[in-house]
């Protein structure tokens, strides 16, 4: 069903977990459909310092959970919004076809996550 | 890697006995059985054999039972058949909300076409009331369906109590035995049925192969139109090579019934109480007692099933689940819906199905195996902190 | 006793190979393809190839490919999958009298529903008019089906020309194509059709198994429902042994086609000329040149069927009549009828169909045995100095 | 499909063939079914003498014209016409099913034959 690069971050997934002092929190996905993936971002100087995710999902959920931290981690939050869905699949090598449309959210996480971080940084900056 | 199959309510691996008369059979008999010639009468006399096993198996005579491409089928026939059969009689049918497609999917079809169908609820554990039967049964009542026991969670329904409403009100009862034959006694006439669908792919026979057991004298149409083969209510040339190892496989299921049902039993008790000691926050769906001996099916909380069934894969592990990421469907399943249980327990639903293939060691090694994957899952779910449930018995 | 199998139209043996590839499959693999576990996925692996295999046999590619338990199934499909999908185009359906009844009697089963059937004439041999389906369309009409082939007469239909008068009319064109697949070239894209039926147990593959083709975007709607199987076209736990002889069969037939072809089309004309020679008062049935390389049919005067049929089975020899004393129907051919042959010599049609059980000592042991079998008949028939026939060619 | 009896009487039909001065000849059957049987008989002293037949006609039809002519043959007439098509049958140790309504029509083609002397007998009565 998932090939190799799939089952090996599913395996392996890289960066799960929480950032307690997350600079943007993301979450996408409702229990009905059966995937929940939350992203957590550390802003540094406009680049994705640290990316993580917990999941609950499927292994195509878990994987490109995986392979979206891997990707946007170093990038700048303007590359980062850039990131879609499709090129996690991409780098995945490829997700089943159901599996597309309801399990491979990862990037919308981090985007959920970036505006996140924007608003709390514009309201600080509204205090400021 | 140690390989432990768990999945025994989706398919079952050929017995050995089967294995063997099918590849027999298969080498030497190839005849067409509506040929009068003697190759054609050497394939009849198989296909005959095999229809006195199946008959045998349900305490039905052969003339009842008429083979099918599988349960799917026999399924469809059954409904189908009696609702065209029967139309001038009135246009609705009851069934209960946790059919198998087969007949759900069939009971939804003919709604779309000019049929009413009441879907019946069931219970926490599964159970379709009887009394509800009873009361949505209407004058235009054509066909009662309701399973023998349910495919995911085990639920042994009370088809006897059920099968007396409809013989008092005059219609008719087909009851889905897929699951149940070969695993607990089933005997339509105890039972009561007009109607009886088999499979033969669950009790370690060939898959595309079925059995619908239509009592005597009961009127049906076909579905599958043609050269009248079946005594004319099923046609297309006759799968006898799925046919032969059917027969077999009903043949040994009813010898060592009993044998497996306790053995399987025992197993699957053994696994049930491990995991419930082991994991916390899990729960066991479906009926504690009027359940199929060989069925576990279990919601873990926070975590989703198809991750689970990916992580035992991995460890050699064959399981299913309910969520809707393990089916192709994408639909979560309609059965844990019905029973009431909250969308993150159906996802989180992992169902293990004893069978032959099964020994005490393979219980072990899951129980070693399980509680790590629950673990770690949970490790990096977002719902482990968010809505603890109580962990259920 | 000398055992001539000459009835490779009703039925084949599975081909060595087959057979092998069968047992190797049967003995390991056992999942069921629709679940996501290593079991499954490994039976979903040889379904795919499978898969691949039919549809190469007609040049179509895998994703069109539909596997049903055999030709009858995906006539139905093909044909109420159809009717029921264009219902609001129109309701009327071309097809011929010559059909196999899986389509004949799928049509008189519309008919009865509410649909209208145009059911054309053939000539004498058993050739449809492409000018008669012309003629025949209407602004409702929503399909035609014509077979490729006939089964009992061997006359090939031009299929290219009725699908060419389809398309201008944007009608649906169905043929019936499992008496040709694997005996004559076969390529959907050349015969220009939208859907396309196939047997697996006529090429030497498995009993119960069969493929609709389905041109890439044409919508059926589903005749068998339940799990969502075969791309939820046809639902039912896939008969995998099944499956995968029938693709190996697939495979076979294509590679061997050619020479199969020839080998015994010269065979079948020994056979006929041998037979026009020593039998007087018999005609060859079907198109004298536009016919399927292994089929001869006859009609003998003054002798019935089966006990012709008989005759030579006591001898061994497997044939097949259009006579009603040798079908469970007891109606006489309609393919017979269809071509205008008088009643008795439709009882006294004898159709043998070669294959590669076949060889030439097999020809001239029937030339041997066959003509004591019809003057013994003939010696006490009443019918032998009534009504004397012409001896056609 | 037909058991060891119906088999034998196929493959060694008793007294097949015309009779060319019979007293009667009875015929059933028509083309369309597909089965047709022709009985001659010849009467003396109101006993069956001999009777023969033709058929044209399924495995079924041959054998049971020709265990009809083994009943018949040395009866009286009048037991002849209590011959019934199903004592036949039960000579024959069965028939299949689908056979017994219209391949088993010896007895009635008996029958006919029986009339048909009858008549001609009282015609030549009335002649002389
Ligand atoms: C309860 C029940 N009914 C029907 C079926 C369908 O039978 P088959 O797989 O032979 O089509 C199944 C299994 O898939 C089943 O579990
Ligand atoms: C022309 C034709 N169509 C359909 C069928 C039916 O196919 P199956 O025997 O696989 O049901 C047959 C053979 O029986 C056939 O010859």
């Amino acid at each position: 069903m998932y090939n190799e690069t799939v089952m090996e971050h599913f395996t392996n997934p890289r960066n799960v977990g929480e950032i307690p002092d997350a600079s943007g929190v993301g979450e996408v996905g409702n229990v009905v459909c059966g995937d929940i993936l939350r992203v957590y971002i550390k802003v540094k100087d406009g680049v994705l310092d640290d990316v993580k995710y917990m999941t609950f999902g499927c292994g195509a959920a878990v994987a490109s959970g995986s392979m979206m931290t891997e990707l946007a981690k170093g990038k700048t939050v303007e590359e980062g919004l850039k990131l879609s869905n499709n090129d996690v699949a991409k780098a995945l090598g490829g997700l089943p076809a159901q599996k597309k449309h309801c399990s491979n959210l990862a990037a919308d996480a981090l985007h959920k996550a970036i505006e996140d971080w924007k608003q709390k940084a514009s309201a600080a900056a509204g205090r400021a | 890697m140690r390989k432990v199959y768990l999945d025994h309510a989706a398919t079952t691996p050929l017995h050995p006995e089967v294995y063997s008369l099918m590849c027999r059979f298969m080498k030497d008999t190839f005849g067409n059985p509506s040929s009068i010639h003697s190759f054609g009468r050497e394939a009849r006399k198989w296909v005959e054999e095999a229809r006195q096993q199946v008959a045998d198996l349900i305490k039905a005579s052969p003339e009842e039972i008429y083979f099918t491409s599988g349960g799917t089928e026999a399924d469809n026939l059954a409904i189908l058949g009696t609702a065209a059969a029967r139309r001038k009689k009135g246009n609705h049918i009851i069934t209960s909300s946790i059919e198998h497609h087969a007949v759900l999917d069939t009971c939804k079809y003919l709604e779309k076409n000019g049929y009413e169908v009441t879907f019946l609820p069931v219970d926490r554990y599964g159970m379709v009331d009887p009394d509800d039967v009873r009361k949505a049964i209407r004058r235009d009542t054509i066909l009662i369906s309701i399973m023998h026991a349910n495919n995911e969670i085990g639920t042994i329904e009370p088809i006897e109590e059920i099968s007396r409403i409809a013989r008092e009100h005059e219609v008719i009862f087909h009851t889905d035995a897929v699951q149940t034959a070969g695993k607990i006694p089933v005997n339509v006439e105890a039972l009561g049925v007009d109607l009886l669908t088999l499979s033969s792919h669950k009790i370690y026979g060939p898959k595309g192969i079925g059995a619908l057991y239509k009592r005597k004298g009961l009127r049906l149409l076909p579905v599958v139109h043609g050269g009248g083969q079946e005594k004319k209510l099923r046609s297309g040339t006759e799968n006898t090579i799925g046919i032969v190892g059917f027969g077999k496989a009903a043949e040994i299921a009813a010898r060592d019934l009993e044998e497996e049902h306790d053995r399987t039993k025992r197993l699957r008790d053994r696994l049930v109480r491990g995991i419930l000691e082991k994991i916390p926050e899990v729960r066991l769906n479906g009926h504690p007692e009027k359940r199929l001996p060989h069925n576990a099916n279990f919601s873990f909380a926070y975590v989703e099933g198809e991750s689970m069934l990916l992580s035992l894969d991995l460890k050699g592990i064959a399981a299913s689940s309910g969520s809707a990421c393990s089916s192709r469907a994408l639909e979560p399943s309609h059965v844990l819906t019905a029973i009431g249980l909250p969308y993150e327990l159906i996802h989180g639903s992992l169902r293990m199905t004893l069978g032959r293939a099964n020994d005490e060691e393979d219980i072990d090694y899951v129980l070693e195996v399980l509680p790590e994957i629950v673990n770690r899952l949970r490790s990096f779910s977002p719902l482990a902190q968010k809505h603890p449930v109580g962990s259920a018995g």
